[in-house]
């Protein structure tokens, strides 16, 4: 039975939509919408399921004082730093920031206490004594200080100045310098691995050094146009040969695995490999 | 060992210190207030963008340290962004006007009419939150198996809504962009083919050769896709030209793609020269 | 295509710098004729400043349209004026200096020729790099033109393909309103606008998924709308199988983005003086792609002049 | 107070608009004119029906062109074309904008609950007014005038009135009304211009099957029937051959090789969903690496990026232990969740990687952006690497970062071909067979595309 349930949530669900390709009709289409609100929607909760994970991660490092458990600090300070930015706004001009600041230091500084108070297993009484203090701390700035103030009522957290700065100020940066490593990795993996050991790296090395070729303005001056008519009649026809032939391949298993799917004949995703 | 680390973290938080006084400075000149705050804020993103590059080199701490943020405040950035713009903007205004009225979304519920006094539009959208419980009951060890309904509804529902658009899209419709006209599109006999050969790209004979090449490509491609038949005599052969044909588009891919990743890094440098050190303009 | 190196001979950094990048692969080519490898770090250092230099001492190059690229600009340029576009912004920061300068010259392009365009995102992290390009390009270019008139910022909207699904047949379904919570049917651009299927041409810029591809896929080919895309470099191959017949054209990476606006510069006075951040970007990556390949080619020396010695053991 | 603004202009502009439609739609045509210039002759041959292949609310009508079409000093410049709407349609537009106000008014907000009252009113009144809809319609031609429903340019013959299937939209166009139309050549002078004879009534509906997709529906059938087909076949106890994969060969050899050297294995899933179809091949493959690794006895690392993916792949690999028969040596943090955020799973895969110096790292499934990431710092711990994606883009990364490569269906395959089932094997022949199917349609297309049959290509062609 609890096997069973779910292979006939899928095939009934499945079949819907295969179906509902079918039927230009407004009923179908009406159920259709709301199935995709749906999937979006439940994908909230995963979210929240990920969060989670990552807590009972991070804390289970800190309780054990794994390897490099102090820089799991860090991923709760900056994950209850944005969510408090997100739920509070700004409600000056940005001229006059009052204690805003000192009161996410607070209210950081209690949430990181209280969780101490539950993982730790001796200073119990420590730990909720800060814990209390720094709650009473933030609440007294939440009352006296106007020119802030929290919003659970309205999205206006995220324009909250301070949600946007740590975004571009910290998300940014690390993601894209991510990102930009790839130019070194590309160049190092070139170096390492473009060599003519066989046919088939010879053929992989020479189509990649040819559209490199169009960047480099002296085979430009030996070869005129055709260096980068060559380059880009690699892109337009090998190319779209070869990506259809794997598009169609894939799309192929796509449908296969779906369809198996469907139909209950794959069943690895249900965790009984 | 030890000494070394502690001399490299005190000359870097020295240099975190002198940047973001300095640019506090140079901020404050053109009359922005909060200035001490952007300072900081320009100085982070540097010092995070140095941290990230450091791993170039070796493992270090700096670059655990830019990680470990990055993880967190990611994680918080998405978890917000979905709340208001999905529970909020979307859940809300369908299945209850008290929390509408609370957030301050405009309640939609109720445009579908009543059946047995309940509301329809609140009692179709009551069970995406009932499926999200679901999943998030994967949490509880006795009742984890009831997280593999909201996975089936996911699963199911993708997996038809793939079959039909990856057979059209992948399929029918890439088969029928494989009908070309192996001999050009206006062709118009030997004698004029012959008389008129060029190399041009526009020529008749590269629009041909191009044809063909995306016929033969296509078919072998697919040749050597086949699992369920040794690949010898013919059929080898023909597998053999797709791989070698594969081969060819992924170098060129590859070579491509250089270009977006130097991109990428010169971003990443204009982003220290301009913004942080205001070497260029 | 023609690319010439237009160095002003005064300029001392560039020659530094080249001087340096070339007198440093030679070394490594004569090293690398006794088969000795090099450390993955040594080739960073090369890219680093091969990189950096031209960012530094500016080096210009001069670009001309190709085929894929004229396709999205001629589409643009032929519909009529007060078609509808409506530009998608789905690409985050990372990938944003490859792809913005797109999305900039080509909201630029619609709006000289008086088309009305929409804005809009698939990714969370586009909605920032949207209102950045209203802010930097359209508003100080464009004071004439009235939001809701001519153009109007509908933002982001969580659901990747879910998304795309549902504005195909009914865009009020998910977008009840803009960004600012002004509701769609108070505005003129809107007007007689149901679903996509009554746009004039829809532009996707992106490079991951959701991206142009789903684009593609899901709205543009169903709805039989023109589609031009531009798409970072890596997967700009990918979207030449749909290219003639599900997009008009594809702007590839910063070269897509360059050969764009060096058309705009040529063909309308009034961008003659504008920022070209494409264009400027070529010169870090002539450089880099030299070295790229040097080290290929020292690779290869490498591999064979150690074949040969392992051979004569 | 901006807020109060933009609500003020929005207000403002939804007036002109609405004031200006009325001005521009609602007129009487005049057909007899004063001017010299005579009347264009009218269209002729008008026909109205339901659009096929949609959910209904649309009507397509066609006609010949009049004989004035472009011709001629009384050339016909365009068509405009007129449904015959009740009177009453003045009302229920009218509620139906003061219900949209309503809307907007309640965002600014409600403290009494005068305006949320205001608005279920006019619903009831609106849905009322609804119900009576078809009745009105049904009155023609009493009680009603002409309104234009667009213009159609000189040339063209048909005309798809299209109206929204949202009934509280402007533009909703009831279903299984009786419609009636008249089309007018319009001149140069919009002034002059001559009606055609009246057709109606027309209904619209909604349709249960789309024909245009047919050739979609026959690729269903065709292919679900090959894949039962072969699956029954498999099940019989056919032998079902499945050419060798080097990648999948290479695997077995990785776990021998990392058994040898005391090292670990890294098993990545990529950054896809449990519904991508790569994840679930790549959930099959795990099984059978985690069986071979019990069996051996070596260490298993499997970093996850998405929490469904990681309660999935935790029972496939405890599952997998068990077949083995040591259920005893499953840890639950052999499968452990990283982060949702792509660049900081690389980041924390590749600390693994430089710490733990794996024997063997194998990636299966979808990667994007962070396969050449990964891959470079695994050649950099010295580890073999086995990668398998049917994300295009990233195949020629892991082509030449990694030693061995499943390139795009290859993966598909491989879970296949690992888990020698015979179900599975038995869909990966009707696969085969599928394709086969492919490449003879491709060259017959291609036979008649040469030839310039199109009645053969026009089969492909799919209307949506």
């Amino acid at each position: 039975m609890k096997r069973q349930i779910p292979f006939v949530l899928v095939f009934i669900f499945g079949a819907f939509m295969v179906f509902q390709y079918f039927i230009p009709h407004e009923s179908s289409e009406w159920v259709y919408e709301f199935l995709l609100d749906w999937i979006i929607i439940i994908g909230i909760f995963a979210l929240a399921l990920g969060i989670w994970s990552l807590l009972r991660v991070s804390l289970d490092k800190i309780k054990n004082k794994k390897e490099n458990y102090i820089y799991s600090y860090l991923i709760l300070f900056g994950l209850f730093g944005e969510i408090i930015f997100g739920f509070t706004a700004f409600n000056g001009n940005g001229e006059s920031w009052g204690f805003y600041l000192p009161f996410v230091a607070c209210a950081l500084l209690a949430i990181i206490m209280i969780i101490h108070t539950i993982i730790s297993t001796g200073k119990k009484t420590t730990f909720a004594a800060l814990a209390g203090v720094f709650i009473l701390l933030s609440v007294l700035i939440s009352i006296f200080d106007n020119s802030w103030s929290f919003h659970f009522s309205s999205a206006e957290g995220v324009q909250n100045p301070m949600f946007r700065s740590f975004f571009d100020h910290i998300l940014i940066p690390v993601l894209s310098t991510m990102f930009a490593l790839l130019a070194f990795f590309i160049a190092s993996a070139a170096y390492r691995a473009f060599r003519a050991r066989n046919l088939l790296a010879t053929l992989l090395l020479v189509a990649a050094l040819i559209v490199m070729m169009r960047f480099n303005p002296w085979v430009a001056v030996i070869y005129g146009d055709y260096g980068a008519k060559l380059s880009n009649w690699l892109m337009n026809v090998p190319n779209l040969a070869a990506q259809r032939a794997i598009v169609i391949g894939i799309g192929l298993g796509i449908v296969a695995t779906a369809l198996k799917i469907i139909l209950g004949i794959e069943r690895g995703y249900m965790g009984k490999g | 060992m030890k000494k070394t680390a502690i001399i490299v973290t005190a000359v870097v938080m020295g240099l975190f210190i002198l940047s973001w006084v300095l640019k506090a400075n140079a901020v404050s000149a053109t009359a922005e207030s909060n200035y001490i705050l952007r300072g900081f804020l320009v100085t982070i993103a540097a010092f995070l963008t140095l941290s990230v590059l450091s791993f170039l080199y070796k493992d270090n701490p700096f670059y655990k340290f830019a990680e470990h943020l990055f993880v967190g405040v990611s994680a918080a950035f998405w978890m917000c962004l979905g709340f208001w713009s999905t529970i909020v903007g979307n859940l809300i205004p369908r299945v209850s006007e008290g929390l509408s009225n609370t957030f301050k979304v405009p309640y939609i519920g109720g445009d579908w009419g009543n059946v047995l006094g309940l509301d329809i539009m609140n009692v179709v959208f009551v069970f995406p939150i009932i499926f999200g419980i679901m999943l998030i009951m994967r949490l509880s060890s006795n009742y984890g198996w009831i997280s593999r309904w909201p996975l089936a509804l996911i699963v199911g529902t993708t997996a038809g809504l793939n079959f039909v658009r990856y057979l059209q899209s992948d399929f029918i419709q890439q088969v029928s962009s494989t009908f070309v006209p192996l001999l050009g599109n206006n062709w118009t006999g030997f004698g004029d083919f012959f008389s008129n050969l060029s190399l041009d790209a526009s020529g008749q004979l590269v629009l041909m050769l191009a044809n063909w090449v995306i016929f033969i490509g296509v078919f072998c491609g697919l040749i050597y896709f086949f699992f369920s038949k040794e690949h010898t005599g013919a059929f080898g052969k023909a597998s053999r030209v797709g791989i070698w044909i594969l081969m060819i588009t992924f170098g060129a891919s590859f070579g491509y793609t250089v270009m977006g990743r130097i991109s990428l890094l010169v971003g990443r440098i204009t982003f220290l020269f301009k913004d942080w050190l205001e070497i260029i303009s | 295509m023609n690319n010439f190196l237009l160095i002003s001979l005064s300029d001392i950094g560039v020659i530094i710098s080249l001087i340096v990048i070339f007198g440093g692969l030679l070394w490594l080519f004569v090293r690398s004729i006794k088969a000795k490898e090099v450390d993955r770090r040594i080739i960073f250092i090369f890219i680093f400043v091969a990189v950096a230099a031209p960012i530094l001492f500016p080096i210009t190059f001069q670009e001309s349209a190709t085929e894929v690229v004229k396709g999205v600009y001629n589409k643009i340029e032929n519909l009529p004026a007060g078609s509808r576009i409506l530009i998608s912004f789905d690409f985050d920061p990372a990938m944003a200096p490859e792809v913005q300068p797109m999305a900039n010259a080509i909201s630029a392009h619609a709006l000289e020729k008086g088309h009305k365009i929409i804005f809009m995102s698939l990714w969370a992290t586009g909605q920032a790099l949207l209102s950045q390009t209203l802010e930097t390009v359209i508003i100080p270019q464009f004071p004439e033109k009235e939001e809701f008139v001519d153009y109007v910022n509908i933002g982001y909207k969580a659901g990747n393909e879910g998304v795309l699904n549902v504005i195909v047949a009914d865009f009020r379904q998910m977008f009840p309103t803009d960004v600012n919570s002004v509701p769609l049917d108070s505005m003129p651009i809107f007007y007689n606008l149901k679903s996509c299927k009554d746009l004039d041409m829809i532009v996707s810029i992106g490079g991951g998924k959701p991206g142009p591809k789903e684009w593609v896929l899901f709205v543009g080919d169903p709805g039989n709308i023109p589609m031009g895309v531009g798409v970072a470099a890596v997967v700009a191959p990918q979207l030449y199988p749909y290219y003639p017949k599900q997009v008009v054209g594809i702007l590839g990476g910063v070269k897509g983005a360059a050969e764009y606006e060096s058309e705009l510069v040529k063909n309308y006075q009034k961008f003659e003086d504008m920022e070209t951040p494409g264009l400027r970007m070529m010169g870090p990556q002539t450089l880099a792609h030299i070295v790229i390949m040097s080290f290929i080619i020292i690779g290869n020396v490498i591999f064979f002049r150690s074949r040969r010695k392992d051979g004569t053991k | 107070m901006k807020l109060k603004t933009v609500i003020f202009i929005c207000l403002l502009l939804l007036a002109t608009i609405s004031v200006s439609a009325q001005e521009g739609a609602e007129i009487v045509p005049e057909t007899d004119t004063t001017e010299q210039m005579p009347p264009p002759a009218p269209i002729s041959l008008l026909t109205a029906v339901d659009t096929d292949n949609d959910n209904g609310h649309s009507v397509t009508l066609t006609w010949e062109l009049s004989p004035d079409d472009r011709q001629g000093a009384k050339s016909v410049m365009s068509y405009e074309i007129f449904r015959w709407v009740p009177l009453m349609r003045d009302t229920v537009e009218q509620v139906r904008s003061e219900l949209a106000n309503t809307g907007q008014e309640l965002e600014v907000g409600d403290p009494t609950g005068e305006i949320k009252e205001k608005r279920n009113r006019l619903r009831d009144e609106y849905e009322g007014l609804l119900s009576r809809y078809s009745d009105a319609y049904g009155q023609y031609p009493n009680n009603g005038v002409w309104k234009s429903v667009g213009v159609s340019p000189s040339g063209s013959t048909t005309f798809a009135d299209k109206g929204s299937k949202e009934r509280e939209a402007f533009d909703y166009l009831p279903d299984y009304c009786d419609f009636y139309y008249q089309v007018f050549a319009v001149t140069s002078d919009a002034g002059i211009r001559t009606g055609s004879e009246i057709f109606g009534p027309v209904h619209s509906y909604g349709q249960w099957f789309n024909t245009g997709r047919i050739p979609i529906f026959v690729a269903v059938l065709f292919f679900s029937f090959l894949t039962i087909y072969f699956v029954q076949r498999a099940k019989k106890g056919d032998d079902l051959y499945v050419r060798p994969l080097a990648g999948i060969e290479a695997v077995d050899d990785a776990i021998g090789r990392a058994t040898e050297m005391g090292k670990p294995i890294l098993y990545v899933l990529g950054l896809g969903t449990a519904s991508d179809v790569a994840t679930i091949a790549s959930f099959t493959i795990l099984g059978r690496v985690a069986k071979k690794v019990a069996e051996y006895q070596t260490a298993l690392i499997v970093p996850t990026y998405d929490p469904i993916v990681m309660t999935v792949a935790q029972e496939v690999v405890k599952s997998a232990y068990i077949d083995a028969g040591r259920p005893d040596d499953f840890k639950e943090d052999t499968v452990h969740f990283v982060t949702q955020s792509q660049f900081a799973y690389v980041a924390a895969v590749n600390g693994t990687m430089l710490r733990e110096l794996p024997a063997t790292n194998i990636y299966m499934g979808k990667f994007f952006a962070e396969s050449l990431l990964l891959a470079e710092t695994g050649a950099v711990a010295g580890s073999i690497q086995i990668a398998g994606t049917d994300e295009i883009a990233q195949i020629p990364f892991f082509i030449v970062a990694c030693d061995y490569t499943l390139i795009g269906e290859e993966l598909y395959a491989a879970s296949a071909y690992l888990g020698r089932e015979p179900v599975l094997l038995g869909s990966l022949k009707a696969q085969d067979w599928a394709k086969a199917a492919l490449v003879i349609l491709g060259i017959a297309g291609l036979v008649a595309a040469n030839l310039g049959w199109t009645d053969f290509t026009d089969l492909f062609h799919v209307i949506n």
